[in-house]
């Protein structure tokens, strides 16, 4: 069996009702794809299979066939981050890390998709999603600033909305 | 069908560091030849921003920028003592301490470069990596430059170590509660005020809007005390809502296994959320900051149960506040009971009426 | 440039958005043996037998620990706050709750080892289960703890937390009203996104390397070394990088059987806790169950409280005896009430044991205490903000335990909110401090309980 | 361990018939976001495994007024549809599992672990579906009602309907990540006027809500006969009495939709 990942072939050993997340983690390496729940609950380990984004703990390996993959590892580099990854730091999007991931690569495709900036629209096509850490405000901001178009200072992050500082006081 | 507005209050306290205290953290620094900075700490980053806060105080304590700290957590064998990432003290009681061993090490760094200037290091001061004269800028010497005399001049090492610890607070009367110190390093204060939407056929409640204030001492990074408040206000509304281990409590019947059966908040619950922050500094904490990680789910549940009250008449006040206890409530509609001055409520709940009465709860009247 | 203040990006922003933070999950090792765990069926038994022969014999299968594999069977957490252990590694007598981890083993994959738990054999005879804390007490309840039902080990021994303050019956015979009630706030998950996780390491030189996803490396360090009776020089933890705690990663919950393997088995394995098991069978936040009675006045001063609260610890004190403590020095919350009478009971139940979680033993009081505060001011037909305003704590003011507060901020927080929300307030309200309390705000039962700033 | 299953990876609903026989021994795998995580957990080893991907089982075609939905079809192409089957697939789960989980998983669905499954059975029993199947005796076509009464040994093809004149659906609704649905009513009128009515979360699968049909004009009246029809039952999302209370309002919600949409 093959499977062509981030732009490469790889020849597979792991038998077809292997999902693709242990084929990517366990035989290729590819460990940006989370174990959360292995029970397709909670998105830390969507990936995308030829464009859309997929929970890789629920596709048996053997029912991927032609369909090219993409992880993190083929969005950007540190050097050269893609729109989604330049949002979630500017952002703040990203605490603990470990659902961080599956939000970026459900994130691109969103809009990638002509998603738009709206959070109601956000909110249903990642809603699947769960982080602990955020609260979700600023994945929710960061999303809408890809989807805006917005370009990003990395040496810098935004505050949220609704965020007021009154000082000391009294 | 009717859905029904409603608006509460609550207001708490939170204390920082463990509770009695006598937790240490400790941290030391090394600065290397080239002047850029390793800090080593052990404390663990759950997502917090701890080696994001503490680098940032080393990099304001010692004066030179943010981007020239490396931030070693990774392991025991090079990173000293940390009691842990719990009781919001990560910030405040570990970042003390990488505040005191910043101190030592910009000491250091200003006796080499009083040595390199021949002038007092009490009179100088480092900015933004260069140590400048005061009253005299154009006296100065690069920090990377003192590194390098320390290490190829002088045969020094700088470096510095530093250590938090406030003492055990013992209970002394044990019947009183009387402690000997106080049991905590500062507290933290917030409010809340919640709106909620109730469903009166189904009981459903959705909480539209939640807005807090928060004093949080010295936002050290504003953008991460934003994390942890919007994170803690999801939490707190998965506590007033959503979230049980034990749907059937006391019962340990149909215990959910899966997201799916445990119902923890997702995306499509997010409230509007408002936060106000007070920066009231606080005697101990690095830069006047308090911890307020914790606290950051405490105010929601309360402020939530009182405006289902003020939607619809019932005190829910047991959590989570699921559509099956709004029915129940609206159901029943229990009055309390009013016996000369005493307002009772909740006697269904209580131990005097579950208990064979062993134990009880015993009011004067 | 300030750092300080300053909303920089995190130190590990550029890790996590590629992917390349190496969570304990992430780290590879090769060699190395998968863990699965027997695990208790049912609430509570006693163990007849435990038979880990036919599974140990079972090809692909390198080590199996149980009890008696554990130099030091029963450690205290918190021995050094003088909680004193009581609770087994690994099962030994009896089961207490559903998931509670009787033998591991570790084989060559993950499908062997779950064969292998599923070889042992167990018997069991099971017992009656607790499960409601208000029933502990009574003498038909089964006992469930060496200890009986309830933590008793407090200073002096006593049974319970207990505060005393002030004249706690004066309090109720001024009062104009007495409003009681009943709080229980629920058991729930931390749910991080990373389940337990841990991967162990046998170096050459007789060393342990123990990758770990705890909140308190030196805390879990000091857990492992004092089970397996070694020097700290024996072990080497590494973490740091942790995918969310939120206070269930304070308990040591793999890295001491991990370690245990990998010395009997001279390899390395690893051990990640499914979904499910962290769901099922990790410690949760603790039920609580808090009963109030406030002596109020009834232009809203509140005189005295009067609380009893069971901590629902689960089937072992684990941290629940400090988090009550913790609870029991914040049962006025942000308010100065000067008579006060406090229980409180660390009870056992046979469910998964409770620990710390965002809030530890607080959380509980504050539900309880402002849905209580809310209560009164309706009760008293009282604006809500306003009874909350005057009771504010103050600087100067003491706590439960007798602490001056010297920075209290209850008032203008609360004073923000009800800006924000347009919520009016009459103006002495509006320009109260939280300074020192004189005048009206210094009722004569207030008076008594004020102490010097200066001494803290 | 367990050796490694006999896949088969049928590019034909005949193929697929064939490889499946009788169903003994057989693992259907089409979207997998219900048996992956069994295999995952090592709940299910599967001796022999046929994978619906290839096997010309996904689509939805209309003749007529008559829609037909492959087994394989995934919940995201149904959302489109006129209610009650297009709200239903659009409230099951979220976006990315309904782009993998397929009708036929859906339909199939054992009960869940602790909390209910197969939420399109309601809808598509509303709309008087057919379903056809293969497995033993041959290929047959039924009324799903009786499709789910015995669905062992049975490999669902596809189900097909008349486009119903009406629908209404109505759900319990506590959002949170990975939704089940506790409970929800589907409703639809046909061309001819038959107003059918069923419930998915009173049960242990779906099922019709006669009573209510009866009484379908007089809303109230509909509500409280359909609890004459089901046991409902306690699990990790709400409780049996929870369900009595609410099915009358989502029977009286679901029929008002109707109404409206007259």
């Amino acid at each position: 069996m093959n499977l062509a990942v981030n732009g490469t072939a790889h020849e597979l050993e792991s038998g077809p009702l292997t999902s693709l997340l242990d084929v990517l983690r366990e035989e290729l390496g590819i460990t940006s794809p989370k174990a959360g729940c292995e029970q397709g609950g909670c998105g830390a380990c969507t990936v995308l299979v030829d464009g859309e984004p997929r929970r890789s703990c629920l596709l048996p390996v053997g029912a991927v066939g032609e369909a090219e993959i993409t992880t993190v590892e083929g969005l950007g580099t540190p050097e050269n981050l893609a729109a989604v990854q330049q949002a979630f730091t500017h952002h703040y999007a990203a605490q603990c890390g470990f659902c961080t991931s599956g939000l970026m690569m459900a994130a691109h495709a969103y809009v990638a998709h002509g998603g738009t900036a709206d959070q109601d629209a956000i909110a249903e096509a990642l809603g699947g999603h769960v982080c602990r850490c955020t609260g979700y405000v600023k994945i929710i901001a960061a999303v809408a600033a890809v989807a805006r178009g917005d370009s990003f200072d990395l040496a810098t992050t935004a505050a949220s909305p609704g965020m007021t500082n009154i000082g000391g006081v009294r | 069908m009717a859905v029904h507005k409603g608006r509460g209050f609550a207001a708490i306290e939170y204390p920082t560091g463990m509770n009695q205290n006598g937790d240490p953290s400790q941290a030391w620094i090394k600065v290397k030849p080239d002047g850029r900075i390793d800090v080593f700490a052990g404390t663990s980053d759950i997502g917090n921003g701890s080696k994001t806060i503490q680098s940032q105080i080393v990099a304001e304590t010692i004066g030179v920028p943010y981007d020239w700290i490396t931030y070693d957590n990774s392991n025991t064998d090079s990173s000293p003592v940390c009691t842990g990432t719990f009781a919001s003290r990560a910030t405040f009681v570990a970042g003390k301490a990488v505040e005191k061993a910043a101190l030592k090490v910009r000491e250091k760094i200003l006796e080499i470069a009083g040595k390199e200037l021949e002038i007092d290091p009490g009179d100088l001061e480092i900015e933004d990596g260069e140590v400048v004269a005061k009253g005299a800028p154009q006296k100065k010497i690069s920090v990377p430059d003192v590194a390098a005399a320390a290490t190829w001049g002088h045969g020094e090492l700088i470096t510095g170590a530093g250590a938090q610890l406030k003492p055990y607070a013992a209970i002394v009367e044990p019947e009183t509660g009387r402690v000997d110190l106080p049991p905590h390093s500062a507290i933290s204060y917030a409010a809340c005020a919640a709106e909620v939407e109730v469903d009166d056929e189904t009981g459903e409640v959705r909480v539209t809007r939640l807005v807090q204030c928060y004093d949080v001492g010295k936002a050290i990074n504003p953008t991460l005390v934003e994390g942890q408040i919007e994170g803690g206000a999801v939490q707190g509304l998965g506590l007033g809502v959503l979230e049980s281990c034990y749907p059937y409590y006391p019962s340990v019947d149909h215990r959910g296994g899966e997201f799916g059966s445990y119902l923890a908040p997702g995306m499509e619950d997010l409230p509007q959320i408002d936060t106000i922050i007070i920066e009231n500094p606080s005697v101990d904490g690095p830069y006047g900051a308090k911890g307020i990680g914790e606290m950051a789910n405490n105010s929601q549940p309360p402020a939530i149960a009182a405006a289902v009250y003020d939607a619809i008449g019932v005190w829910v006040t047991e959590l989570p506040i699921t559509p099956e206890r709004v029915l129940r409530g609206l159901e029943a509609k229990a009055e309390p009971r009013r016996e000369g001055k005493k307002v009772v409520f909740d006697e269904e709940l209580s131990v005097n009426s579950v208990s064979n009465g062993s134990i009880r709860f015993e009011v004067p009247a | 440039m300030k750092a300080v203040g300053a909303r920089l990006p995190r130190y590990d922003g550029v890790e996590h958005v590629t992917g390349r933070t190496t969570f304990v999950d992430d780290v590879r090792v090769p060699g190395t043996l998968w863990v699965k765990a027997l695990r208790s069926p049912v609430h509570r038994a006693d163990i007849t037998g435990l038979d880990t022969s036919a599974a140990e014999s079972m090809p692909g299968v390198h080590a199996i620990v149980s009890w008696k594999d554990v130099p030091l069977l029963e450690y205290g957490h918190l021995a050094a706050l003088g909680i004193p252990a009581d609770e087994p590694l690994l099962a030994k007598d009896d089961v207490r709750y559903k998931g509670q981890p009787i033998a591991v083993v570790a084989a060559e994959d993950e499908a062997t080892a779950q064969a292998a738990v599923e070889a042992i054999k167990l018997d069991l005879n099971e017992q009656p289960a607790l499960l409601d804390v208000r029933k502990a007490f009574d003498s038909d309840a089964p006992v469930i703890h060496q200890w009986g039902n309830w933590y008793n080990h407090f200073e002096a021994e006593m049974d319970r937390r207990q505060i005393r303050k002030g004249d706690i019956d004066w309090a109720f015979e001024h009062a104009d009203t007495i409003v009681q009630g009943v709080y229980r706030p629920a058991a729930i998950e931390h749910v991080p996104l990373e389940t337990q996780v841990c991967q162990v390491v046998p170096e050459a030189n007789g060393r342990l390397t123990i990758y770990s996803c705890t909140q308190a490396l030196y805390f879990s360090m000091g857990v492992v070394a004092a089970h397996l009776q070694l020097p700290l020089n024996r072990l080497k933890f590494v973490g740091g990088t942790v995918g969310g705690g939120f206070g269930g990663k304070v308990d040591t919950a793999t890295e001491t059987m991990c370690s245990l393997l990998a010395l009997k088995s001279g390899r390395p394995v690893k051990w990640r806790w499914t979904r499910e098991e962290e769901f099922l069978c990790s410690s949760t936040r603790a039920p609580w169950h808090m009963e109030i009675a406030d002596a109020v006045t009834k232009d809203g001063w509140i005189l005295g409280r009067k609380m009893l609260t069971l901590h629902d610890s689960g089937a072992y004190a684990r941290f629940s005896p400090y988090g009550l403590t913790k609870h029991s020095f914040h049962h006025t919350g942000a308010y100065t009430i000067p008579n006060l009478a406090f229980d409180g009971y660390a009870v056992f139940t046979n469910r998964v044991p409770t620990t710390a979680m965002r809030g530890f033993g607080v959380t509980s009081i504050s539900f309880a205490t402002e849905t209580h505060m809310s209560r009164v001011a309706d009760v008293l037909g009282l604006d809500p903000y306003e009874v909350r305003l005057k009771n504010a704590n103050r600087i100067g003011d003491t706590s439960p335990n007798r602490v001056v507060y010297t920075d209290p901020s209850t008032v203008p927080t609360i004073q923000a909110i009800a800006e924000a929300m347009g919520h009016e307030l009459p103006a002495d309200y509006r320009t109260m401090t939280r300074h020192t309390r004189e005048g009206e705000l210094l009722p004569e039962h207030l008076v008594a309980q004020v102490g010097n700033p200066e001494d803290h | 361990m367990a050796s490694a299953p006999e896949m088969v990876f049928p590019t034909s609903p005949a193929d697929a018939a064939a490889a499946f026989g009788d169903g003994s021994g057989v693992t259907v795998v089409a979207g997998g976001t219900i048996v992956m995580p069994e295999i995952s957990y090592g709940r299910l080893e599967p001796a022999k495994a046929i994978m619906l991907t290839q096997a010309g089982l996904a689509g939805v075609t209309r003749d007529g007024t008559t829609v037909t939905v492959g087994a394989a079809t995934p919940i995201a192409e149904l959302v489109d549809l006129p209610a009650p089957l297009g709200p239903c697939a659009a409230n099951i789960a979220d976006r990315e599992i309904r782009g993998q989980a397929t009708l036929g998983g859906n339909v199939c669905a054992g009960a869940g672990h602790d909390a209910p499954r197969g939420d399109l059975q309601g809808a598509l029993l509303a709309v008087g579906a057919t379903a056809r199947s293969a497995g033993a005796g041959g290929e047959r076509s039924e009324p799903l009602d009786d499709f789910l009464a015995n669905r062992g040994g049975r490999l669902l093809l596809d189900v097909s309907f008349e486009e119903p004149a009406a629908g209404g659906f109505a759900a319990l609704d506590r959002p949170h990540t990975h939704d089940y649905t506790a409970m929800a009513v589907s409703a639809a009128r046909a061309a001819d006027g038959t107003v059918r009515v069923a419930a998915t979360g009173a049960g242990t699968h779906g099922q019709r809500l006669l009573s209510a049909e009866v009484k379908a004009d007089d809303l109230a009246a509909a509500g409280d006969a359909a609890l004459a029809d089901v046991t409902p039952h306690d699990d990790a999302l709400a409780s049996a009495w929870y369900r009595s209370k609410t099915l009358p309002v989502l029977v009286r919600r679901a029929l008002t939709q109707l109404k409206e949409t007259s």
